[in-house]
């Protein structure tokens, strides 16, 4: 008789492994509460600055909650950042890539807040600081998803938020016409995503990642699209998503009026958040689940995406660079500073699904998503800054900012280096890393990926021109007109920490690209199959115990396995006849006794 | 078995619709037809009107109308809840308790920002 | 899901297999039984019996409410005034039917036709008496029962807003466009209620069906005799009576504001569908009512399954008594809305809308944690346990008071919201107040 | 809890009087007070019925009050003002009216005209040859009959006045109007019975006698010469 699997005891043990979400999403009700319940009288910049240290206060105890769950197990933590659990039967799975990247998407969230402290744009603070939170929550869930639904879904509710948000500034127009505008353009291509997404389920049958990636392999090997109409529209259309969601240039319009129009704390979330989430489900989709119609064999230039793919990064930098060269407005030129910057992670993307060691090439790309994002939230406190004294944000009213607050000032001038990518800084490592993957692919391949790798270095060259431009007004010019007002500290936090992040990483890069690595490693094998929610006897700790079978298997072949903070490899050695000794059951306590049992048969 | 049952409801559904014209058919055999120019024109208490009838909402329709999708989505969550219920623990009590009060808030939300008050 | 829940379902399954045998042997001119059975519903039934009975509302809703006036009532055509509904039959078919020029002429004519197919739908799936007997369940005297019955109730009730709006927008009249937005409004806002006010039901029988319901109620008692359901009876009642825009809620055809709401531009025939369509949902919805709460065709304390065995004289004898018991329920309650119409006065339409948010949607989410609470206390977690009185007692004890709090605390935060939403109103009395002493 | 309370006294009072209409007073049984029964009346109710006033209520009457007016009547009150009409005295059948104008003059609608009869040499008898009113126009005010000086002109109670037609047959000629005085004293009994309308007719028979007795005086000392009737 079928043994019964009780839906309410997986569902309880899965809530766990969500426990950031939940506490983001109850932050955000709780905000919500507390501004139309306790502070509705106060006047709006009480109530800004009142809501604003409750979510940071809400921002910091999801960090540690996040922080606690990728503890390793014997500290009492999840070991999340090294295991892969599929949770809500497989539908989202929390592995080492969403640990990490939910970190970054809770630290970028918390100096987004401090930043949103700055100075009064919207009285409607409640929803304001609410939708935040919730945008987060569905990039978090984003970055976790493993099912094509979900994975619609929670994108939904990331851009739905921040449609709303980007047009929160009522008093000025241009944030109406930048909500407007990304809400037009994003529903469209949401809608071609959607159908791109029906088309893939409408060949492979299936909706799980891994389960089309199984399909693919098993209807032709890796034949890439040659013949296949239906799967190369399909590829186009979920381009056409994910070309949007990351501004890349033939999807970027709304872009630079929606980074301009938004308050400069929103331009900051959208242009950090919603990119790591994006490319982070970018990875998962082009490079796991449709990874066989990449191309025919190992030539690159065959029938496949990878040749599309590398048209619309190439095309995607250069138009970014040269379009920022003319740039005036501070944030617009960030705005295309960022498609260029997308352009760059999509060489990345290109080098994860080509090169040789498939586990770990995707690496460099989170790797530099985590730089470019907290450098880029450093440039736009900038632009905060200058909102909120001069009202516009024109690049001449940095002149002389280099006499007057020197300090900032130089941290502004590392930023910069760091996001032209100088050597001591960070940018510089993220390019070094993911230009050596997209090197080190098939010998067919490399041609091809080489002329790309030259035009990111030409496109970095150019790019310098229009950061510098931004040290020049700084430290050339006199300051015309009135001058810069001192940064108080809700304007000098998201600089210093950004410095702080792109001269530590630049410094000693190999803590966080062992943890991109790890990171990566953790995620099922491209031919494995995980344990799907159908099999009676699956549990998180068989899960568990198959993670460890697998990390037994990368360290054969020879692939060094240092996880990061320090913490004691797992207990459980796989011993190399492939017999494993089950570890410890991961929760003690909240396990009931029936479940315990079965474990132990 | 089931789907065959839905037959008998497109049955009804024709026979309704029959039901409804035959009278109007019959009318327009009995009933006497005397245009005139005053006679068709809309009634508004003998006043000619004036400017456009099919003017844009005002707001407050649009808003009444996503509260009701907003509760009518929770109701279809709650019946599969309550069909169920039987078998399933205490568990399932406090889950939906804190549906409910989720969904509380959001009216509590409504009720405070003045949604509610029919101008 | 724990046993009772996983083998209830292949029980029902099966019953109806050996049903569909039985159905399926042709039995005249070489149709189905099934066939048969349903042309008898739709031929004798829904365009026959129900029309008739609609008909006789309206005349028995005139002559009462004229009692209710120390009046008479129609009794001018025929017999106590018997021919009324006739008469008025003839006059509307023989009316000229005056379309406006500037209406959307193919709407016009559709939206009382919808309104009608709304109404008629409604009652496909409403168990009328006790039907024949499979091991220890009723089948039902119902046309089809659904295992889904109550969505489908759902899903075809609120195909009436929608005829409604059409109306008001289709005869392209300020006052008539005025009038459906309003209806819509008020539809949509105690639809509400009114399918919150449905889910204890299904929270205790345990299925959607309504036969399953009926079946439950007849075991286990009517589903009013418990406080959370006798407050469901209320709500769903004061939410059905919106629906079908009666008296205290029929502002949307007030004749004193919008000279007739939305079928200001119908006449003759077209206003008598709109007529017939009200009282044919009146008729409905009461059944609903019925069958829900007050136990469809079943006797308090009388038992009548067991008279039921398989000849077909018990068939017909005890489904005659149960369609006896069903209407005279069914009369009582639609009693109960003509009362109602003949004492209050219309509800002006902001204190309308705040009644259905502000009052009804908490008291009737409040009701649905009672009563899950009640089927904690009373009924626990397997569902074949027959709650001996002891439960029931204490299921009362605690959730009487339940009720009450609930029913103070959500009057109390309207009397509290409202001086502080209506700052103006509330000042404006006091001084009136000094002024008389 | 004053919330709420009207609701539950609402229902009831609706429900009391519900009740009662079937409990007493005419609803109780299906018989119409003005005779017949409910259901068979129709078709098998005797014609005339319904010409008397038959019903006798008051404010106070509790129940079905409704009267069915063509099968039932109320009574219609003494003072009860509908069209103006002409008295003559039955014994003698001598019209009251002097055609003095009195009337026509004070008519606020001056819906009232006549002619002045002559007699048989031509000159004025007080007697009017004819008398128009315009039913249409006359308002039941009910001022002829006030200031008529010999109670000649006299407001009746007959109501149902529709006829077909509306262009000829709404102006009364005399014939129309003229109503013996026996009528008069059987609608408006306590009118006539009242003291200045029997002193009045006193003074007036007194007159007639003494008229009479002139005429019969005039006549005996020519008890030869024919009688010529004057009257």
């Amino acid at each position: 008789m079928q043994q019964e699997i009780d839906p309410l005891k997986v569902l309880s043990g899965d809530m766990l492994y969500i426990a950031p979400e939940i506490a983001l999403t109850v932050l955000g009700l709780l905000v919500l509460i507390y501004d139309f319940a306790v502070v509705r009288k106060r006047p709006s910049a009480e109530r800004q600055s009142r809501l604003a240290w409750l979510t940071l206060f809400g921002v910091v105890a999801t960090f540690a909650i996040q922080l606690v769950m990728m503890l390793p197990q014997d500290w009492g933590g999840f070991d999340t950042a090294n295991l892969y659990f599929p949770l809500f039967s497989g539908t989202i799975a929390s592995d080492g890539t969403s640990s990490w990247m939910n970190l970054t998407v809770i630290g970028l969230l918390g100096l987004i807040v401090i930043m949103s402290m700055s100075w009064s744009f919207t009285e409607h603070w409640g929803e304001y600081f609410a939708l935040l939170c919730w945008a987060g929550v569905g990039m978090m869930f984003l970055i976790a998803s493993e099912e094509l639904l979900t994975l619609f879904l929670t994108l939904e509710t990331m851009t739905l938020c921040l449609y709303m948000v980007t047009a929160f500034e009522k008093t000025r127009r241009r944030s109406a016409e930048a909500g407007l505008k990304y809400f037009v353009y994003g529903s469209v291509s949401s809608a071609l995503f959607l159908f791109g997404l029906s088309l893939i389920y409408g060949l492979t049958g299936t909706t799980r990642l891994d389960a089309i990636r199984f399909a693919l392999v098993s209807q032709g090997g890796s034949t890439g699209l040659s013949g296949n109409v239906a799967g190369a529209m399909a590829v186009l259309l979920v381009l056409v998503g994910f070309g949007f969601k990351i501004a890349a240039v033939p999807f970027h319009q709304w872009a630079p009026d929606a980074y301009e129009g938004a308050p400069a704390p929103v331009t900051a979330w959208v242009a950090t958040g919603s990119k790591i989430a994006s490319f982070v489900a970018l990875l998962k989709v082009l490079g796991g689940a449709l990874g066989p119609w990449a191309m025919k064999g190992t030539d690159v230039t065959s029938h496949g995406w990878i040749g599309l793919v590398a048209v619309i990064s190439a095309v995607t930098m250069t138009y970014g660079n040269f379009a920022a060269l003319a740039q005036k407005n501070l944030k617009r030129m960030l705005a295309y500073s960022s498609i260029a910057h997308a352009g760059y992670m999509l060489v990345g993307v290109l080098a994860a699904s080509v090169s040789a060691n498939q586990a770990s090439s995707t690496a460099p790309v989170l790797f530099y998503l985590v730089v470019y994002s907290l450098t880029t939230v450093g440039a736009f406190s900038v632009a905060a800054w200058l909102v909120r004294d001069k009202g516009t944000d024109q690049i001449e009213d940095l002149n002389g900012l280099g006499r007057r607050s020197p300090l900032l000032a130089v941290c502004i001038v590392l930023l910069m280096l760091s996001l032209i990518g100088m050597p001591p800084l960070a940018g510089f490592f993220g390019k070094l890393y993911m230009f050596m993957e997209s090197l080190n692919a098939g010998d067919k391949g490399r041609l091809p990926l080489t002329w790309l790798v030259f035009l990111g270095l030409f496109n970095s060259v150019v790019s310098a021109f229009y950061y510098v431009r931004v040290l020049k007004a700084m430290y050339l010019r006199e300051p015309s007109g009135t001058p810069l007002a001192k940064a108080g500290p809700t304007i000098a936090i998201p600089i210093v920490a950004a410095t702080v992040a792109a001269v530590a990483f630049g410094l000693y890069p190999a803590p966080l690209l062992d943890a991109m690595r790890h990171a990566s490693l953790t995620r099922p094998g491209p031919n494995t199959r995980v344990g799907t929610q159908a099999d009676p006897n699956w549990t998180p700790a068989h899960a568990a115990a198959e993670q460890i079978r697998k990390r037994a298997e990368a360290e054969a072949n020879g692939i060094r396995m240092v996880p990061m903070g320090g913490g004691s490899a797992p207990k459980a050695k796989a011993s190399p006849k492939g017999e494993t000794t089950p570890p410890k059951a991961p929760r003690e306590s909240g396990q009931p006794k029936a479940k315990q049992d079965r474990e132990s048969k | 078995m089931i789907l065959t049952q839905y037959i008998f409801v497109g049955l009804l559904l024709l026979g309704a619709i029959g039901f409804a014209l035959a009278p109007l058919a019959v009318v327009l055999l009995v009933a006497p037809v005397k245009r005139s120019k005053s006679k068709s024109d809309t009634y508004e208490c003998g006043v000619l009107t004036t400017g456009e009838t099919w003017i844009r909402f005002r707001i407050q329709y649009y808003i009444y109308a996503l509260m009701f999708v907003v509760f009518d989505i929770e109701t279809v969550f709650l019946y599969p809840w309550a069909v169920a219920y039987g078998g399933l623990g205490t568990f399932a009590l406090i889950e939906m308790v804190v549906f409910l009060a989720l969904l509380s808030v959001g009216l509590a939300y409504a009720w405070a920002k003045g949604v509610l008050r029919w101008v | 899901m724990n046993l009772a829940f996983s083998t209830a379902w292949p029980v029902l399954w099966a019953q109806q297999a050996t049903q569909t045998a039985w159905l399926d042997e042709p039995m005249l001119l070489g149709i189905s039984r099934q066939w048969v059975i349903w042309i008898a519903w739709l031929a004798l039934g829904f365009f026959g019996l129900f029309p008739g009975i609609v008909a006789y509302m309206v005349w028995a809703e005139r002559k009462v409410a004229a009692r209710f006036q120390d009046r008479i009532g129609p009794n001018r055509v025929g017999p106590l005034g018997l021919l009324q509904p006739i008469a008025d039959a003839i006059k509307l078919i023989t009316k000229e039917n005056i379309v406006p020029g500037s209406a959307d002429k193919v709407v016009h004519l559709l939206a009382p036709v919808l309104l009608l197919v709304s109404a008629f739908l409604t009652l496909a799936v409403i168990p009328f008496g006790f039907g024949g007997k499979v091991g220890n369940r009723l089948t039902g005297l119902t046309p089809i029962d659904l295992p889904s019955g109550l969505l489908y109730l759902i899903a075809v009730s609120s195909m009436s807003s929608l005829g409604i709006f059409l109306a008001g927008w289709a005869s392209r009249n300020k006052y008539s466009l005025l009038g459906a937005m309003r209806a819509v409004a008020q539809l949509v806002s105690y639809e509400v209620p009114q399918v919150l006010a449905t889910v204890p039901i299904i929270l205790w029988t345990g299925s959607l069906s309504l036969v399953a319901i009926l079946n439950h109620q007849v075991e286990f008692g009517w589903f009013i005799f418990s406080p959370p359901g006798f407050m469901a009876f209320v709500l769903l009642t004061i939410a059905n009576i919106a629906e079908v825009n009666r008296t205290p809620f029929d502002l949307p055809e007030a004749e004193s504001e919008i000279i007739a709401g939305y079928h200001t531009e119908y006449s003759g025939m077209r206003f008598g569908l709109f007529f017939l369509a009200e009282y044919l949902s009146v008729f409905s919805v009461s059944c609903l009512g019925t069958i829900l709460f007050l136990g469809g065709g079943s006797l308090p304390l009388f038992d009548l399954r067991d008279l039921l065995s398989d000849n077909t004289t018990s068939f017909v004898f005890v489904n005659a008594i149960t369609v006896g018991v069903f209407s005279v329920k069914v009369i009582l309650y639609v009693f109960l809305m003509f009362w109602i119409r003949a004492t209050l006065p219309r509800m002006r339409v902001d204190q309308l809308m705040a009644f259905a948010w502000k009052m009804m949607v908490p008291l009737s989410i409040i009701n649905i944690l009672i009563a899950a609470i009640w089927q904690e206390v009373v009924v626990g977690h397997n569902l074949n346990y027959i709650p001996v009185f002891g439960d029931t007692f204490r299921g009362w004890l605690v959730t009487v008071p339940l009720e009450i709090v609930a029913v103070f605390l959500v009057f109390w935060i309207h009397r509290v919201t409202r001086e502080d939403s209506a700052p103006a109103l509330a000042s404006a009395r006091r001084p009136a107040a000094s002024l008389v002493r | 809890m004053s919330f709420g309370k009207g609701l539950f006294i609402g229902h009831w009072v609706t429900l009391r009087r519900f009740l009662r209409t079937f409990l007493l007073g005419a609803g109780r049984t299906l018989k119409r007070r003005g005779g017949g029964h409910q259901i068979l009346d129709l078709w098998f109710g005797d014609k005339e019925r319904g010409s008397q006033p038959t019903i006798q209520q008051d404010a106070r009457t509790e129940g079905l009050f409704t009267v069915e007016y063509p099968d039932e009547r109320l009574p219609v009150y003494e003072r009860f003002r509908m069209l103006p009409v002409l008295v003559y005295d039955d014994a003698d059948g001598n019209v009251r009216c002097t055609s003095c104008n009195i009337c026509a003059k004070v008519c606020p609608p001056q819906c009232i005209w006549m002619t002045h009869a002559a007699g048989p040499t031509g000159s004025p008898v007080p007697l009017p040859e004819d008398f128009f009113i315009d039913m249409d126009v006359c308002m039941n005010c009910g001022l002829c009959s006030e200031y008529c000086p010999f109670d000649a002109i006299k407001m009746d109670q007959n109501f149902e006045l529709s006829n077909y037609e509306r262009h000829q047959t709404h102006i009364y000629s005399m014939q129309d109007l003229l109503v013996s005085s026996e009528y008069y004293a059987k609608t408006h009994p306590d009118a006539w019975a009242s003291a200045d309308e029997v002193t009045e007719r006193g003074k007036v028979q007194k007159k007639k006698d003494q008229r009479l007795q002139k005429a019969l005086a005039a006549t005996k000392p020519a008890a030869v010469a024919p009688k010529t009737a004057k009257v």
